[in-house]
């Protein structure tokens, strides 16, 4: 199979630019990276642009979520680069990253269950000034009214629902240039889970902010895509524009059927 | 069988002796006190030219104290040593298990283990030099009595020699007479001993009988001092080593140490020729022994070793042999009094006389060495004083036949 | 009776001696998930610290403080030259607790060989005594209970209304979360270090300062009280360490004084054995089941 | 050349003692995760009843050591004797201990009873003779047998190695059993297995009792063989050394352990005592506990997971049809399609950023081209083989 | 597994009686009566009641926090229901240990993947695939025949069931190896390993790829042909509308309405309460 030779940042830019995205925010280019040495993901480059929201789909264990761990620097890249606004930060620390703008909601273990509501949120503020942070706090908490009568309880205290929302808004608190979101809307009730795409997702694009989102309800991902990739077997297979995606008449047809809450698809037996 | 240690009677290359003691673990001390004694006995030998012109090496081995530890290495010596002519030490914790090996392989040991399983014994190979532990707790007895204490208590800590003295102390209390008001046994190395201090004060003694490790009576005596009651102890010979005595001097002061603290143990004549070439032997292995090392000098523990390997080389030179087979049989012939015997007092001397065709009796830096037909030896116990490490005070005798008479 | 009261005054002073080193240790465990058993090590490396300063003549409060700081480096000095590689690694809590006991052997035996195996004493003024109720406490015995409320208020306020505590709370459960918050573990963990560290130092001082005699095993045996303390508490929490420490000093004190010494020690951790079990469900919590090392 | 062959057959003897020591831990903490601290206790346990049985009626007023109704039982009960009391001390430590508690504090407490009942036994000399602990068992079948000590020591070294074949097949199988998969299925995730049906506090009870009971076989082994027991025997230190025999041959790997305490005991207990006599005594026993140390920190540093690390599962292969590939085309076609065959992807095309060519992206054709749904093999297969040893 | 579920007519029985009233003069498999869970102060869940019947599934839906899960765990025994009592086949299971209730025929899955992740995929299937048999020592030791031969059933079914969610190749990688989607398959998977009575599944389709939640639908509509009664808790609507015979929905801990889907979805209540 080939694969993409290096490619610089000026190259990707100038690609990325003939298809129709934005200058990307954050550029990945390349990126191979894996568990204990072994690659799961291979050679794989991605962009965000600032008012972007980029869907990432595949099946289960297509490599979507180890993806974004080497993103955010919880695994080491090895393989690639990762470019954030025009600076290298490939090998710069989790924490390091977290400064520098990239906000991130991760699968599983997404907030801290023996702190309350309150000081999850607080955490999430860690990089602004303190005297700021209870402002950054009010704010998260005015966007998830459901948290506000939680504040004194402890996380592992909450439900499914109520943690996964306490983990978005503890990312927002943060204000963040680049938000991740991995399966954001896992566990929430519908209303919520459209506040969150609709609302927030959409939001944090319109304010200029970049979202790097990954879905496997995937016809509720794509509502709100301006770009999408698909990855699989640790690859980027396909990647179109949202507007493409939703306008391919198969896919049109399938989300008129089912509403547009999601890619249940009911197939016979093979 | 197998079994012999050293099976040529003409043995090329150095002999060995072994230290089979704790050097590490609870009883360390045993092991400090067992060098004090064989490396001066060894030099000894080896200046007046070995034994039958062999040269004498020594080989420790740390049993650690632990009876599962000690089998293996045991073993092992037996393996691994040649020309293996005895076995020193053989302290208290782990002589249950040693011992029946050393027996079957037929290498002679010279103990001071305070066992009284040891008080019938009937290992052939197995002498003790010292008197059992429960006989130094009745000394303390009878030196209590001696000085007209009424009421007594015991304050031991749960360490196998203090275990081995308590049964002593309190099966000769019924022999005096004297009251037991209080028996407070110490678990070593507290932070505190307050509660116990405060039950001790509370029963009122006039005297305490003890034996602690150093640690624990560092914290029980300053406590006992804190609250203004430190009342005259009478300690077991466990307590005559530096290290404890030091670090109990510290505590409680250097005169408080002097007035209040006094120990029994067997009783050495300090002035006899022995004793004299004990302490230059001593002088000459001063960096092989635990520092300082005047303080053997009058560690009965230390005598009984050094005279331990004194008579055994004596014995092989009587014997003509260094196989334990031949000379362990000749032991209680260069110890035992008799009419027309010459005594010697050094090894250099009792080979001479040996060459000359004399018997001997070898009276050691300890005193006179009495086997019994279990060989045991017992002999006097001695109340002392310690002014400081090196410096005893015999303050009063009490004689071997008394303390037999106890019970 | 007397005795009785005598010897409560006594527990809070046992009781304060244990409730620092396990303050020190149960931030140090909750914190950084590693059950530290070298923690007697580095107590006896303090201890002896202080012996010396002592003997040079410094004031012994002094010597308590030179002790800590000992402490502290040597403990910050371990975790970023030992147990961070091993966390590196992917050690995980168990491999981990067999390193620190190992590491503690090391360190005892160190001390074994520098001290030639010798049992030191101090001889320390004790000062005047108060009579507070029946019972007599010398004055450096209250300044050791007046040590641990001190030690006590201060973790407390520190870990429950500061962003640091905050943020050490929050790594202990999930460095990973934490890191991708902005959190700099880093600094946080060496914080937990210095403290800890610090508190051990002190706590390995103090406890000589009753015991008045200290040699390379007096860490290792003051060990045991503290990891129960700290346990019976529940893990990284001060006040329960506190709370248990005064468990555990009472009891001993109060078991010696009713006539069975030799099983003092043994009711303390009796009581240790049966709190845990009455409430198994409260130190179980879905949380801490499945720690990660946070170094 | 008798001599050594004599102290070999004591190493032989330890080994395999060490040997059931370490199975015992193994299947404690390696199937069900107990950290079980208290190990040597258990150990104990046997070794004392196992002693204390064969002692006999009490001998007169020498003899200070306290009996079990001076009963005097024939080989092999003893041994028998010692299991069991390894197992009922074990059924009622357990009790209490192996509750559903974290796992670190039950550690905890285990090292805490450890110390508990070492103080007890060492304080009180009506249990087992306090310090001086029990002396003076005659080993079994010596005068029956009447060999000499160093024959006698190698029919003894035969005896427990057998004991040892027949305890590994035992182990072994209990291990791979569905039992000690239950039991690892208790350790990871005791809610689910909860859920499935599994007692967790029942299972840990019983593999808790057979760990017991080993250790009591094995106390009872090693006091035979030795002839006396005394808390110097059995400080917790010494379960130290099994654990780190467990660590360094694989957790997990009853085959490891083999390793494990082949090397653990002769580097503890033998190697140190080749050294050359320096200093002061007890320095170089400091050293040779330093450099004990400094090698256990060494090996875990380099070897994590032990010589012969637990053995990935490999589930037998059905014979055919099965392991098909899964990937992209059928989650495309099933994601998107509804099934409908005609819009599954077609032609390959390189991936990543060449998947869009600029020219073609941008005369907007609807039907991008997918690449074909070949899962990187390395990828998987690479993953999973990463364990393997 | 049967037909073409767009095909088939599952079972929605228009009457309300579906799930609720008897539909072969049988029994409830599961009876839930006024069954209260509280945490300290928090009541999560108060009074709830219904009855679950052969070959019927309940679906429980309701906003985040209406205490679906806590129910859940009251009817499986992490919780201790406070009141109220639930009955398991007619044997009243209140106060039971989670075990006991999974022995007598009840099978959970949780909103928080519990895989094992000592333990390869196969071997958690297989974990959740025999009876009893591995529940203790004894059984083992003394059941071995017996053993060999489930274990070989359960061996077989465990392929067929990684082959159909497409894990098979993964069958020797350890649990904590997934990815969370595969996590959730295996938990999916473990349940279907089971011949239980009652199955409560907790969001079980959260992150799974379309074309297995599709699959697994249909494997549950088998399930329940065999005359097992569910409960599935889920957030994705459509699911609950193809699956379900009887809808439950509650919120803040009540049940505000029951019904069928259409019926629940049209309620007034239900809309300003969960789908607004
Ligand atoms: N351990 C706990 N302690 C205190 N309150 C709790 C605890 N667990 C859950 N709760 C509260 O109980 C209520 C019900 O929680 P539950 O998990 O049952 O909700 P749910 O319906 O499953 O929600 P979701 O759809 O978000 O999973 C919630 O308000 C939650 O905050
Ligand atoms: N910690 C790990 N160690 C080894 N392999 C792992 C680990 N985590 C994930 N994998 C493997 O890497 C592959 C990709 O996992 P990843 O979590 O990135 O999948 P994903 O695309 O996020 O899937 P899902 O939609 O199921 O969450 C999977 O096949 C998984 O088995
Ligand atoms: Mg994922
Ligand atoms: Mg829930």
């Amino acid at each position: 199979m080939p694969t993409s030779p290096e490619v610089t940042p000026s190259e990707w830019r100038a690609a990325a630019a003939v298809a129709g995205r934005r200058e990307p925010y954050l550029a990945a280019t390349g990126i191979t990276c894996g568990y204990k040495k072994i690659p799961v993901v291979r050679d794989v480059s991605i962009s965000v642009g600032l008012g972007e929201i980029v869907l990432i789909m595949g099946p289960n264990g297509a490599g979507k979520s180890t993806l974004v761990k080497a993103l955010t620097g919880k695994i080491p890249l090895l393989e690639g680069r990762v470019v954030l606004d025009g600076q290298d930060i490939s090998q710069a620390k989790e924490d390091e990253r977290a400064k520098r703008g990239i906000g991130y909601v991760p699968q599983v273990g997404d907030v801290f269950p023996t702190l309350t509501v309150q000081e999850n949120l607080e955490m999430g503020g860690y990089r602004w000034p303190r005297r700021d942070v209870r402002t950054h706090v009010d704010q998260a908490l005015e966007q998830f009214p459901i948290l506000k009568a939680l504040r004194r309880r402890h996380a592992r205290a909450l439900s499914g629902g109520e943690r996964k929302t306490l983990a978005i808004a503890r990312a927002l608190v943060a204000d963040p240039r680049l938000l991740i979101l991995d399966e954001p809307t896992s566990n929430l009730a519908p209303a919520i889970a459209s506040t969150v795409l609709h609302d927030v997702v959409d939001g944090l694009a319109t304010a200029g902010r970049a979202v790097l989102l990954i879905e496997q309800r995937v016809a509720l991902g794509l509502e709100v895509a301006t770009w999408g990739y698909v990855l699989a077997g640790g690859c980027t297979r396909f990647e179109a524009s949202g507007d493409e995606l939703r306008a391919r008449d198969d896919l049109g047809s399938f989300f008129l059927e089912h509403g547009g809450t999601t890619a249940v698809p009911v197939t016979t037996q093979a | 069988t197998a079994a012999s240690a050293v099976r040529s009677t003409n043995a090329k290359g150095p002999l060995n002796e072994a230290i089979v003691i704790a050097y590490t673990g609870p009883v360390s001390f045993e092991g400090l006190a067992a060098d004090g004694g064989v490396y001066p006995g060894v030099s000894e030998i080896n200046a007046a030219g070995g034994i039958n012109g062999h040269k004498v090496n020594i080989v420790p081995v740390d049993t650690k104290g632990d009876p599962a530890d000690a089998v293996p290495l045991v073993d092992k010596l037996i393996a691994t040593t040649s020309n293996l002519i005895g076995a020193s030490g053989i302290g208290t914790a782990s002589a249950p298990t040693e011992v029946p090996i050393l027996n079957s392989a037929g290498v002679t040991m010279m103990t001071f283990a305070g066992e009284t399983a040891f008080n019938r014994s009937h290992y052939k190979y197995l002498w003790r030099l010292l008197p059992p532990d429960d006989a130094n707790g009745k000394a303390m007895d009878l030196y209590a009595k001696s000085k007209g204490y009424k009421r007594v208590a015991t304050v031991f800590g749960t360490t196998t020699g203090a275990q081995g003295d308590l049964p002593g102390v309190l099966s000769g209390l019924k022999g005096t007479g004297e009251k037991l008001v209080a028996k407070i046994t110490l678990t070593p190395n507290q932070p505190s001993y307050r509660a116990e201090v405060e039950k001790l004060i509370a029963a009122n003694p006039q005297v305490i009988f003890t034996e602690q490790n150093a640690t624990t009576a560092v914290t029980f005596f300053s406590e006992l001092k804190s609250l203004g009651h430190l009342i005259q102890a009478i300690g077991t010979n466990a307590l005559v080593t530096s290290s404890w005595e030091n670090a109990v001097r510290k505590a409680m002061g250097r005169s408080t140490f002097k007035r209040v603290l006094t120990v029994l143990s067997t009783s050495a004549p300090h002035k006899t020729p022995a004793n004299a070439a004990y302490a230059r032997a001593l002088a000459t292995v001063k960096s092989k022994v635990g520092s300082p090392w005047t303080q053997w000098e009058g560690n009965s523990h230390s005598q009984a070793a050094y005279d331990g390997v004194i008579v055994q080389a004596l014995a092989m030179t009587a014997a003509h042999s260094v196989t334990p087979k031949v000379y362990n049989t000749h032991i209680m012939a260069v110890t035992e009094p008799g009419a027309g015997k010459t005594v010697v007092y050094t090894y250099a001397a009792g080979v001479r006389a040996l060459k000359a065709g004399k018997k001997i009796q070898y009276y050691g830096a300890g005193g006179p060495i009495v086997f019994d037909k279990y060989h045991n030896s017992f002999g006097n116990q001695e109340a002392m004083k310690i002014s400081t490490h090196d410096n005893t005070i015999p303050i009063a005798t009490i004689p071997e036949k008394e303390i037999q008479a106890l019970g | 009776m007397n005795v009785f009261v005598q010897t409560l005054g006594f527990g809070v002073v046992s009781a304060s001696i244990i409730a620092v080193g396990a303050m020190g240790f149960t931030i140090q465990f909750g914190l950084t998930n590693v059950l530290n058993l070298s923690f007697g090590g580095v107590m006896t490396v303090s201890a002896f610290v202080a012996y010396l300063t002592e003997q040079s003549g410094i004031n012994i409060w002094l010597c308590l403080v030179l002790g800590g700081v000992a402490g502290a480096v040597l403990t910050i000095f371990l975790g970023r030259t030992v147990f961070k590689v091993y966390a590196r690694r992917g050690t995980r809590l168990f491999e981990m607790v067999m390193v620190t006991l190992a590491l503690g052997l090391v360190i005892e035996y160190a001390v074994d060989a520098v001290s030639r195996d010798q049992i030191y004493s101090l001889s320390f003024p004790e000062g005047a005594s108060y009579h507070i109720g029946a019972a007599t406490l010398t004055e450096s015995q209250l300044i050791i209970v007046g040590i641990g409320i001190a030690v006590f208020v201060g973790l407390e306020r520190l870990l429950h209304m500061t962003r640091l505590g905050k943020a050490l709370r929050a790594m202990a459960v999930d460095p990973g979360l934490a890191r991708s918050c902005g959190i700099p573990t880093n600094r946080i963990v060496n914080a937990t270090w210095l403290i800890s560290g610090f508190l051990c130092g002190v706590a390995g001082v103090i406890y000589v300062l009753n015991a008045l005699s200290v040699s390379y095993t007096t860490g290792v045996i003051f060990l045991p009280s503290i990891i129960a303390a700290a346990i019976l508490g529940g893990v990284g929490s001060p006040r329960g360490a506190v709370l248990a420490a005064l468990m555990l000093g009472l009891v001993t004190q109060l078991v010696a004084a009713a006539g069975f010494s030799a099983y003092s020690s043994i009711a303390a951790f009796g009581v240790l054995v049966v709190v845990l079990l009455s409430r198994p469900s409260g130190v179980l919590s879905a949380a801490a089941r499945k720690v990660e090392l946070t170094l | 050349m008798g001599h050594f062959s004599f102290y070999l057959s004591t190493l032989v003897v330890y080994f395999g003692i060490d040997l059931l020591s370490a199975w015992s831990l193994n299947l404690q903490y390696g199937y069900a995760g107990v950290i079980n601290f208290a190990f040597i206790v258990f150990q104990a346990a046997g070794a004392y009843v196992a002693g204390a049985v064969v002692l006999g009626p009490d001998t007169g007023p020498n003899s200070y050591e306290h009996y079990i109704l001076g009963a005097r039982l024939p080989f092999p009960l003893p041994l028998l004797a010692g299991a069991l009391a390894g197992a009922v001390l074990s059924a009622v430590i357990g009790l209490f201990a192996v509750r559903r508690i974290r796992r670190d504090y039950q550690a905890a407490v285990m090292l805490i009873v450890s110390l508990i009942l070492l103080q007890v036994v060492g304080n009180d000399v009506h249990i087992f003779n306090g310090q001086n602990g029990i002396t003076g068992i005659p080993r079994p079948l010596q005068t029956a047998l009447g060999l000499s000590l160093p024959d006698y020591q190698w029919v003894y070294a035969l005896w427990v190695l057998a004991i040892c074949v027949v305890l590994y097949v035992v182990v072994e199988r209990l291990s791979r059993s569905s039992w000690g998969r239950s039991l690892r299925a208790i350790r990871d995730q005791e809610d689910a297995a909860a859920a499935l049906g599994l007692n967790g506090t029942l299972l840990r009870l019983e593999v808790f009792i057979v760990g017991g009971a080993i250790a009591g076989l094995s106390g009872a082994l090693l006091v035979e063989f030795i002839g006396a027991w005394s808390p110097g025997a059995w400080g917790y230190a010494e379960t130290f050394v099994i654990f780190t025999a467990l660590l360094v041959g694989g957790v997990g790997n009853n085959r490891g352990m083999l390793l494990g305490t082949l090397i653990v005991p002769i580097i503890v207990l033998e190697a140190p005592s080749f050294l050359p006599t320096i200093g002061y005594p007890g320095l170089i026993d400091a050293i040779e506990w330093m450099i004990v140390g400094l090698a256990w920190m060494g090996f875990l540093l380099v070897r994590p997971r032990g010589l012969l690390p637990e053995r990935r599962f490999r589930a037998p292969r059905p014979a055919a049809g099965v392991g098909a590939r899964h990937g992209l085309a059928g989650w495309v076609a099933r994601t998107f399609t509804l099934g409908r065959p005609e819009l599954a992807p077609v032609a390959p095309v390189a991936p990543a950023i060449g998947v869009v060519a600029p020219g073609r992206a941008s005369n907007g054709e609807a039907t991008a081209p997918v690449s074909p749904a070949v899962p990187p093999a390395g990828a998987r297969s690479g993953t999973v083989g990463s364990e393997e040893q | 597994m049967t037909g073409s579920p767009t095909s088939e007519a599952a079972p929605r029985a228009g009457d309300h009686g579906g799930a609720r009233g008897p539909a072969n003069g049988d029994a409830p498999v599961l009876q839930v009566r006024d069954v209260v869970v509280r945490y300290g102060g928090v009541v999560a869940v108060s009074r709830v009641s219904f009855d679950l019947f052969r070959g019927k599934i309940l679906g429980l839906i309701g906003p985040n926090g209406a205490g679906k899960s806590s129910l859940l765990a009251a009817i499986g025994g992490q919780q201790r229901a406070k009141g109220g009592s639930i009955l398991l086949q007619g044997r009243d299971v209140t106060r039971s240990a989670p075990y006991t209730r999974a022995q007598h025929g009840l099978v959970r899955t949780f909103q928080t993947t519990s895989e094992f992740e000592g333990m390869t995929v196969f071997e958690n299937l297989l974990v959740a695939g025999r009876g009893a048999v591995g529940a203790s020592l004894w059984r083992v030791v003394a059941r071995s025949r017996t053993n060999r031969a489930e274990e070989r059933r359960a061996a077989a079914k465990a392929w067929g069931v990684l082959e159909r969610f497409e894990m098979a190749d993964l069958a020797d990688a350890y649990g904590h190896e997934l990815s969370g989607g595969q996590r959730r398959l295996v938990e999916i998977m473990r349940c279907l390993m089971r011949d239980p009575a009652v199955l409560l599944l907790d969001e079980p389709m959260v992150g799974v790829a379309p074309h297995l939640v599709a699959k697994f639908i249909n494997d549950l509509r088998a399930v329940a042909a065999e005359g097992i009664g569910l409960v599935i808790v889920e957030h994705a609507l459509e699911v609950i509308e193809q699956l379900c015979d009887v809808v439950v929905v509650m919120a803040l801990g009540e049940v505000i309405a029951e019904g069928t889907y259409a019926a629940v979805v049209g309620d007034e209540g239900v809309r300003r309460a969960y789908l607004a």
